[in-house]
């Protein structure tokens, strides 16, 4: 038998994944104790302090971590790319908590949604420093299991259990592909780290290894909603409840790119003009299903879900370009996406609540001068996921093509610059609707909500985000180099 | 610095006017002319100390935004780009004071709209950075989108989605052309090498979104609709110095830093802005109604600019210049006249309308002197323009110069069809007998425009002469 | 190592996943899926471990040892979800859950 | 001899896993298909014996057929006749591609197991007697992948919160009546 | 000097803008005064330089002044710039002048109309417009007071913007002026590509050697000039215009389309010789076409009913005159007929004025007869003016008419020619003249003029009556200024600007002479004969002839012609543009694109059935295509 050597652990680097863990621990077991008046206020102030305590340990270890490095026997990493993602992450947890404080559901679920809610931006933060095979698919589970319960967490609704039945198959279906191909490429290098992945792949089998690559590639692809492993997205986007539709946009995207960066980069340098060519083509589809669909939906929930997809093309095409540029423009983008994705359902949010209907395009009319900070503010998010300034996606967008351009494709920054033209009908739609035509009668079923402080605090902090990420470029687009500078890019 | 004010003060006005809803209609139409007047006064200032001799930007600032790419806060004012910026100023000012007069609904959020338009396109004129000038060049169009989206007439719906997603195509296209410009100089500095080369696809690129928003022929399918559901103040700033922002793309980006490919494909585009000259002309000549011919006569002039473009001499730039502040003016004019004049008979069509100048000599007046302007009469200063500029078509090719000779006609053509058809013969069946003639306020905002060109008429040499020549 | 070698066990892996995936491509019931899930899941594992085996290396093994947590937990929220959808009365049939669609 | 013996332990659990799998995905009953499960997840614990993973096979018969199975087949029973869902139909396009599509994989992975197989696949490392024992398990789990180990634990307690979310009792909404 | 030329050019444009500014806190009848007074000064101011002209040496009358630069691009520049010389003296004198008698006519004359102030503002722009255009010192502010005469004319002609009519001859003067002003132009760019400037100095100087004499560069810098003038001018082929534009009041007629602004095309033509003078041909077009002009005019005019038509048409064939004196290089001769002609013109035109503000603006001379009596005075004038057209001696016409002709004949050939058309013409001219008086003012007073008529204290305002007695005056004795060999006033003080042909001499000349009596003698009997009381010969001939009477009647159809041409065809091109290019391919492609954007939308949003098996379908069926492709690249 072996000797045994138990390993260092380092609980700093683990701290943002165990201050969401410990608080969804505490609220879970509060809410047994606490009588249901006070739950709700329990739950969110942990889940908001909690948030903002990771979100802070994050913040403070990318402050430490000049350099990365594997911790508790290499099976995460502590670096910068983690630590900014787990800042995301955090951030949209936040936001999701001053948006779904009066979500009518949260009444009789108060306890459990906030522990899932935490748990899942705890699995987020854990998948984000994945660093072997094993550790990506218990992390992708993880939240993939949090989340499942939580599309489905109003459990009188059906369009919630339908949502969350098919989210589970075709998650499942994935994780299945995800896990096949780990299998794949752990015989074909005798590995499960990345690094030695990478490493093992010159001697490797190299068709198991491109075989595994394709089927983690749709794994990951998968989890990022974008095209052709896309088609859950509306139905569970639509069918979720719209403050956690607003985290799974962000957040899961931020959590599904940055780990498909990771893992392309460093497992896989090596099959570079495999996946980048791979990833191309799957921005093209992703662009022009998103857009086209989106074209036509009546429901703004839907709509923003297809807008997701489409942006999962702008995301990815950085990744496309495997080079530095790529990564910084990534994570840059997600910034503003996520600020933007989370205000947009919080808006979303609002209507719905008020009108106790879905919100279609029909029904908005009105609702920007009835209520003019969120329609001006829903407005900002719909021209800056056009991307059209003053939003930071502006910028996101310029970085994404300047990445392909300086790659050499040209042609992709075209593709993107094409469907943005088309996303421009649907996403003006938004805002016709709120602001140009006639309001309906008798639409608000829902009556009057009075005002929500806290949603429009987070939908407040959105704008600001959105704003300031273009306004203060600089240091962000510098955090976002120091997040990706240990990586090695395949491309030059 | 100056011009950071001149961006920033229209900007910093639109900002308080939005964040300040409680003021009335009043309040916030006074404050929004005081702002757009302080702005006018402002580029006064910066006109009368401005070295018209030196050749390089002024009065600038350079302020780092992303390093990594070398893209900053760069800003400053070429001698063309100045008069570009007061017609701006003076444009803006007049629609702001057109808009306060006829009290648009929800005023404030209108009119502060209307300055952050203001401040996006003096950041178009006055940016020395390619993503800035690309930031302020969709800046404009969001204010422009909710005004003619929100507050335009009954088509204003398919016009907002026609115009916004023409441009954003064209510009689009520019954005990716600017990234591997700015990637291939490896700055983004205007001044400095960036954008500077022979790459057709780039020059294509940057042309694309120019073409759109100027409009060349066969581009300008979002034009007749915009035009026509804008509010007129709208509409006088969208065609008056909107439209300017392309040319002024053509003339201080695309065809100075791509010499070559512009060389190449000056026939093909001098040959779709003479059609689009005679095109325009032509169907202004048979629209139905006073916007359609201001919208019409719009596009031929501004195909007449692009042709002194084009032609790349000293002749057509100045002349191009020329024509821009020219055209910028009377198209305001124009379009706050036929507002005034919907306003009467609550319809443009033609049909309806006449017989107007019985009783109304102010209106006749404006009306008129604007009109003979518009038309290119021999001694005004669009005349003084387009002769610079045919004259400039002319060294590159005798055929242009007549292309443009049988638009000089067309022109007169048109211009007094429209004149006609409001002022003149049997009361149209839309005018009521009660309809006033112009009233002070919209005189004081009409006037200084048409004030503008006859001074301009008697001494258009005052913009002549104060180009440095740095663009030939 | 004795009996076939580890091509043989790959083989099989391949075509109990296929066999799974099939499952799911081809039922309605959403039990069968889940039934399905589990055989691909564990013909992942029939990789993992065929692979450890060759490699010597007990990494293979503990992956596959948490798969089969993960399994098991999706099957619990699987069958939670099946529940849940039943007791609203609607047909177990993924064809006809499609309220969401379009 | 042994050679012998073990090819036919392999031959009869590579036929009952392949047969039980197609029986889990054909049986019209689910009560069926999860009982084929049972022979399915038994067949492959022999194939990890063979592949001297004793502890992986204890506890797949363990957790498998122990508990989820079990688990199954309780809401199987719950669900009564609800549970039956017939066949899709005829040969639909859904199912042609189907067909296809997974067809396409297998064959893919096999014609790369095919090409590789004379290479590297034969050799095959030399193993203690350690190997696959629970001890070795367990100082892999408690060494190199103790977070494995210790995310493991979550996943199962968020499935289990989960559970009890969407399988526990109703909310006391729906029994107010709904809006 | 310079000084009092700049105030002779602005005082009017000082009149426009104090009226446009005062609007209606200015009397109506200041405001006239005002414009009147305006030229007046500048009358005065023109008077002293021409005396300060004329003290000085032969060779030292011109100068150039410049105030500002007006345009600039590069190298070129343009300055507002006039030139003082002998020739555009003359012109100012004649322009101010015939102008300021006008002016103060039409004081008298628009008094009481509703928009009087407008129309004396109007009035002053004009003046100032053809004072720039005389005297501008480069060809670029000629064209710029080319133009502002056109629209000073169109906003005249419309002045009476109610009647239809008016509008469309505005329009139509307009339109054609600027075809005429388009060719101008062009030339003007050939000169600047060639030449580099525009000032007449630098032209004149370099041109010959920049243009090369007879090259095509000259004729087509000459034919651009030749079609504004001809434009301008109102000649054939450019010449439909003006017979319209007498929908204005009468002293517009008067003052514009037949003093000053319409023998713009004679002042260019001698203004630009040196250009003209390197292309010949071109320039001898231009006489050729003003022989046409002369003769088709006069045809025309035999026909007409409309007293101002008539006498429209008679400018036109003047004018033709002057061009054939011009053509031929008679520059002196052209203009001093161009003078003699403003004189009697004006005349004619302000007694048919006041014919017709005593019957109540009727213009119609079928309603007209016997107003002899009526309007002694009146009559008086008319028949000086009559006179001096049909060019009898020794009213001025004679000798301007007498001058052209006798240079024709020295001319050669193509001379011959011409002075033939002229002889024609002059029988024409006395035809057509002596008709109109004798319709007018013989035979029995008829029934709608003793209806209508109202007399006022002297047949007119007192304000109408002087100028017109005093251009009675005028066109008794202005032909005295340049008498056939005796003096050459005006060819001598012209000379420093242009060259004058030589005139015929003996034989030659005294046959020219006689031939042109006798036409016009041979005209004034036919028409006594015809016209003398209302009878039936001119009916019975008209009846005779119903091809010649239709066609001239319909003046010899230019105006179906030039619709049927271009203006039908430029508005059907119009409409079918705007039905078959504007709005299907420009305006609905987009509709078309977001249709079919639309439709693959559907489509693809119909791929979502919610179905999930669907979803993994396509999830597997992604990773099939994906694992083929990699490993077959692999």
């Amino acid at each position: 038998m072996d000797e045994f050597t138990a390993p260092t652990i380092d609980w700093a680097a683990l701290s943002p994944v165990l201050i969401t863990l410990g608080g969804a621990s505490v609220v879970l077991l509060a809410s047994l104790f606490l009588p249901p008046g006070v739950r709700r206020g329990f739950g969110a102030a942990v889940a908001a302090v909690c948030f903002v305590a990771a979100g802070a340990a994050a913040v403070a270890l990318f402050a430490a971590d000049e350099t990365g490095r594997g911790i508790v026997s290499d099976a995460i990493r502590r670096d910068r790319l983690a630590e900014l993602a787990q800042v995301l992450v955090m951030g949209a947890g936040l936001l999701t908590v001053g948006v779904s404080y009066r979500e009518p559901d949260r009444v009789e679920r108060a306890g459990e949604y906030w522990a899932l809610l935490l748990t899942a931006a705890s699995g987020m933060a854990f998948f984000v420093a994945a660093n072997n095979l094993m550790t990506l698919f218990l992390g992708l589970e993880w939240f993939s299991i949090c989340l499942y319960v939580l599309t489905a967490i109003a459990v009188e609704r059906l369009p919630g259990l339908e949502a969350g039945l098919k989210y589970l198959i075709v998650g499942s279906f994935g994780s299945a592909i995800l896990l096949f191909g780990s299998a794949l490429v752990y015989g074909a290098t005798g590995a499960i780290g990345f690094e030695e992945i990478a490493a093992g792949t010159a001697e490797g089998e190299r068709l198991f290894l491109v075989a595994g690559l394709a089927m983690v590639l749709v794994g990951l692809g998968f989890k990022a909603s974008a095209a052709p492993f896309h088609m859950w997205t509306p139905d569970v986007y639509e069918g979720a409840p719209t403050p956690v539709t607003g985290f799974m946009a962000a957040a899961t995207k931020v959590a599904a790119l940055v780990v498909t960066l990771r893992v392309l980069v460093t497992a896989f340098p090596g099959e570079e003009e495999l996946w980048t060519v791979a990833l191309a083509v799957i921005v093209c589809a992703s662009l022009a299903w998103g857009n086209l669909a989106a074209l036509v939906q009546v429901s703004v929930k839907r709509m923003l879900a297809y807008s997701s997809i489409s942006h999962a093309g702008f995301l990815l095409m950085p990744i496309a370009a495997g080079n530095e540029l790529g990564g910084r423009a990534l994570l840059y983008y997600l910034i503003a996406y996520s600020a933007m994705s989370v205000g947009a359902f919080a808006v979303v949010a609002v209507r719905e609540r008020e009108l106790a209907a879905p919100v279609t395009l029909g029904n908005l009319a009105g609702f920007g001068w009835e209520r003019p900070f969120l329609g001006g503010s829903m407005a900002l998010f719909m021209f800056g996921f056009i991307g059209l300034p003053p939003a930071g996606i502006f910028l996101g967008k310029i970085y994404a093509f300047a990445a392909v351009i300086e790659r050499g494709w040209t042609w992709l920054a075209i593709v993107g610059a094409i469907f943005t033209a088309i996303s421009i009908y649907y996403y003006v739609g938004v805002i016709r609707a709120m602001f140009m035509q006639p309001r309906e009668l008798a639409v608000a079923a829902g009556g009057s909500p009075p005002p929500d402080r806290l949603l429009v605090a987070s939908v407040a902090a959105s704008v600001v985000v959105a704003v300031g990420s273009l306004l203060v470029a600089d240091p962000l687009i510098d955090i976002a180099r120091d997040a990706v500078a240990f990586l090695p890019f395949p491309v030059g | 610095m100056e011009t950071t004010v001149l961006i920033l003060l229209p900007v910093a006005g639109a900002v308080v006017l939005w964040f300040a809803p409680w003021l009335t209609p009043r309040a916030a139409g006074g404050f929004a002319l005081l702002v757009a007047l302080a702005e006018l006064a402002f580029w006064i200032g910066t006109a009368l100390n401005f070295d018209f001799g030196s050749p390089g930007p002024q009065a600038g600032a350079d302020r780092v935004w992303f390093a990594d790419l070398d893209v900053a806060y760069r800003v400053g004012l070429h001698d063309y780009s100045l008069w570009l910026v007061g017609l701006t100023a003076v444009a803006t000012a007049a629609a702001v004071g057109y808009g306060f007069w006829v009290g648009r609904e929800r005023a404030g959020v209108y009119l502060s709209l209307l300055l952050f338009l203001e401040g996006a396109t003096v950041g178009v004129f006055a940016a020395q950075d390619l993503v800035l000038f690309y930031v302020f060049w969709e800046a404009m169009l969001i204010p422009l989108y909710v005004l003619i989206g929100v507050w335009g007439g009954p088509g204003r719906l398919g016009a907002t989605v026609k115009f916004v997603v023409y441009t954003m195509a064209g510009s689009l296209l520019m954005l990716v052309a600017i990234i591997a410009a700015g990637l291939q100089a490896g700055t983004f500095d205007m001044t400095s090498a960036a954008g500077r080369g022979s790459s057709t696809w780039i020059f294509l690129g940057f042309a694309a979104a120019f073409a759109v928003k100027a409009p060349l022929f066969p581009f300008h399918g979002w034009l007749p609709d915009a035009y026509r559901e804008s509010p007129p103040e709208v509409a006088a700033v969208l065609s008056g110095v909107i439209s300017k922002t392309a040319a002024y793309g053509f003339l201080a980006i695309a065809i100075p830093f791509y010499p070559g490919p512009a060389e190449d494909w000056r026939v093909p585009a001098l040959v779709l802005a003479s059609i689009g000259l005679v095109y325009g002309s032509l169907l202004a000549f048979r629209a139905p109604d006073v916007r359609g011919v201001v919208a019409y006569s719009s596009l031929a002039q501004m195909n007449l600019i692009l042709i002194g473009l084009f032609a790349a001499n000293t002749s057509g730039y100045t002349g191009a210049l020329l024509q821009m502040v020219n055209h910028g003016l009377i198209s305001a004019a124009l379009f706050l006249l036929a507002g005034a004049i919907e306003r009467r008979a609550s319809t443009g069509q033609l049909v309806l309308l006449g017989g107007m100048a019985r009783g109304r000599p102010v209106l006749a007046t404006v009306l008129i002197t604007t009109g003979v302007i518009a038309l290119a009469v021999p001694g005004s200063s669009a005349f003084a323009a387009e002769f610079l500029v045919l004259n400039g078509a002319f060294a590159v090719g005798w055929g242009w110069a007549v292309v443009g000779a049988i638009a000089i006609v067309l022109a007169a053509m048109y211009m007094l069809r429209l004149v006609s058809a409001v002022l003149h013969e049997n009361v149209g069946s839309a005018v009521p007998a009660e309809a006033l003639d112009l009233r002070p306020a919209e005189v004081g905002v009409i006037a200084p425009l048409v004030v503008a060109l006859l001074a301009l008429s008697f001494w258009p040499a005052a913009i002549t002469d104060r180009l440095s020549g740095a663009l030939f | 190592m004795l009996g076939p070698g580890v091509a043989a066990y790959l083989v099989l892996s391949v075509v109990l996943f296929a066999t799974g995936a099939l499952g799911v491509l081809l039922r309605r019931s959403p039990l069968i899926i889940l039934l399905a899930l589990e055989i691909m899941l564990n013909a992942g594992n029939l990789a993992l471990i065929a692979f450890a085996r060759r490699l010597g290396d007990g990494d293979g093994q503990i992956f596959a040892l948490t798969v089969m947590v993960v399994a098991a937990a999706e099957a619990v929220l699987g069958l939670g979800l099946i529940v849940a959808v039943s007791r609203q009365r609607a047909d177990l049939d993924v064809d006809r859950l499609t309220t969401l669609r379009g | 001899m042994e050679e012998f013996l073990v090819w036919l332990v392999w031959v009869a659990a590579a036929l009952a896993l392949l047969s039980s799998g197609l029986a889990v995905v054909l049986f019209s009953n689910p009560f069926y298909s999860a009982l084929a499960l049972i022979g399915n997840l038994a067949s492959l614990a022999v194939l990890y014996l063979l592949l001297e993973a004793e502890f992986v096979a204890a506890a797949q018969v363990l957790v498998y057929a122990g508990a989820v199975v079990v688990m199954f087949l309780f809401v199987i029973a719950y669900l009564g006749g609800q549970a039956d869902t017939a066949w899709a139909g005829g040969p639909t396009l859904q199912a042609v591609a189907a067909v296809v599509a997974a067809g396409a994989i297998a064959v893919e992975v096999v014609v790369v197991i095919a090409l590789k197989a004379d290479e590297r696949l034969s050799d095959t490392a030399e193993v203690g007697e350690a190997f696959g024992s629970p001890g070795q398990i367990g100082n892999l789990f408690l060494s190199d992948h103790l977070l494995a180990f210790e995310v493991t634990s979550i996943v199962l307690l968020v499935a289990a919160v989960g559970g009890v979310i969407l399988g526990g009792a109703m909310p006391r909404a729906r029994e107010r009546g709904e809006r | 000097m310079e000084a009092l030329a700049w105030t002779a050019l602005f005082s009017p444009a000082a009149a426009v803008v104090a009226i446009a500014l005062a609007g209606e806190r200015i009397d109506r009848f200041a405001a006239g005064v005002l414009a009147a007074a305006s030229t007046g000064v500048s009358f005065l101011c023109s008077l002293v330089v021409f005396v300060v002209l004329l003290g000085r040496e032969h060779d030292d009358r011109s100068e150039l002044s410049t105030l500002w630069t007006w345009l600039s691009a590069g190298d070129l520049e343009i300055g507002v710039e006039i030139l003082i010389d002998p020739l555009s003296v003359f012109m100012m004198l004649v322009v101010s002048g015939v102008g300021f008698l006008i002016l103060s006519y039409a004081v008298g004359y628009m008094h009481g109309d509703a928009e009087e102030r407008r129309y004396h503002a109007y009035k002053a722009l004009f003046v100032f417009s053809m004072l720039l255009l005389v005297q501008s010192g480069n060809l670029l502010l000629l064209l710029a007071g080319w133009g502002m005469v056109g629209l000073s004319s169109y906003l005249l002609i419309n002045f009476w913007h109610a009647r239809r009519e008016a509008v469309a001859a505005g329009k139509k003067a307009f339109v054609m002026n600027a075809i005429g002003d388009a060719t101008f132009a062009l030339a003007l760019f050939l000169v600047i590509q060639r030449v580099g400037a525009l000032d007449f100095e630098t032209v004149f100087a370099d041109a010959p050697e920049a243009l090369g004499e007879g090259s095509t560069v000259a004729v087509l810098v000459a034919l651009g000039l030749l079609g504004g003038a001809l434009a301008k001018s109102a000649q054939v082929p450019l010449h439909t215009w003006l017979p319209d534009a007498m929908e204005g009041p009468t002293p517009v007629s008067a003052l514009i389309h037949a003093a000053t602004m319409v023998t713009a095309g004679v002042y260019l033509i001698a203004r630009t010789s040196p250009l003209f003078e390197l292309a010949v041909d071109v320039q001898e077009l231009a006489g050729i076409l003003g022989a046409v002009t002369l003769l088709v005019a006069g045809l025309v005019a035999l026909v007409q009913t409309d007293i101002k038509r008539v006498i429209a048409y008679s400018t036109m064939s003047q004018i033709g005159y002057m061009f054939v004196g011009v053509g031929l290089g008679a520059y002196g001769a052209g203009l001093f007929h161009l003078m003699t002609h403003a004189f009697f013109k004006a005349l004619l035109f302000m007694a048919a004025g006041v014919v017709i503000h005593a019957l109540a603006d009727e213009q119609d001379i079928r309603r007209m007869g016997g107003l002899a009596r009526e309007l002694p005075w009146t009559f008086r004038a008319f028949l000086v003016g009559s006179l001096a057209l049909a060019a009898i001696p020794p009213f001025a016409g004679f000798f301007s008419k007498d001058a052209i002709l006798s240079s024709a004949a020295n001319a050669g050939t193509l001379g011959w020619i011409l002075w033939a058309a002229g002889i024609g013409g002059a029988f024409l001219t006395a035809l057509y003249t002596f008709r109109l008086l004798f319709v007018v003012f013989f035979g029995e007073i008829s029934p709608f003029a003793r209806e209508h008529l109202h007399r006022e204290r002297f047949e007119g305002p007192l304000a109408m009556m002087w100028p017109v007695a005093v251009l009675a005056v005028l066109s008794v004795v202005g032909g005295l200024l340049q008498i056939p060999g005796v003096w050459h006033a005006v060819d001598t003080w012209l000379e420093p600007v242009v060259e004058s042909a030589e005139e015929a001499t003996g034989i030659t000349a005294t046959f020219s002479i006689l031939a042109s009596l006798a036409a016009a003698l041979g005209g004034i009997a036919l028409a006594w004969v015809l016209y003398r009381r209302p009878g039936e010969r001119p009916a019975a001939i008209r009846r005779r002839y119903p091809w010649a009477a239709r066609t001239l009647e319909h003046k010899l159809y230019f105006d179906e012609a030039y619709d049927a041409a271009f203006y039908a065809p430029s508005s059907r091109l119009a409409l079918w543009l705007g039905r078959w290019i504007e709005e299907p391919l420009v305006l609905r492609s987009l509709g078309g694109l977001a249709t079919g954007v639309r439709d693959v939308s559907d489509r693809v949003a119909a791929t979502q059935t919610g179905g999930v098996r669907a979803y993994v379908l396509a999830l597997a069926m992604g990773l099939a295509v994906l694992a083929v492709v990699f490993l077959l690249v692999a």
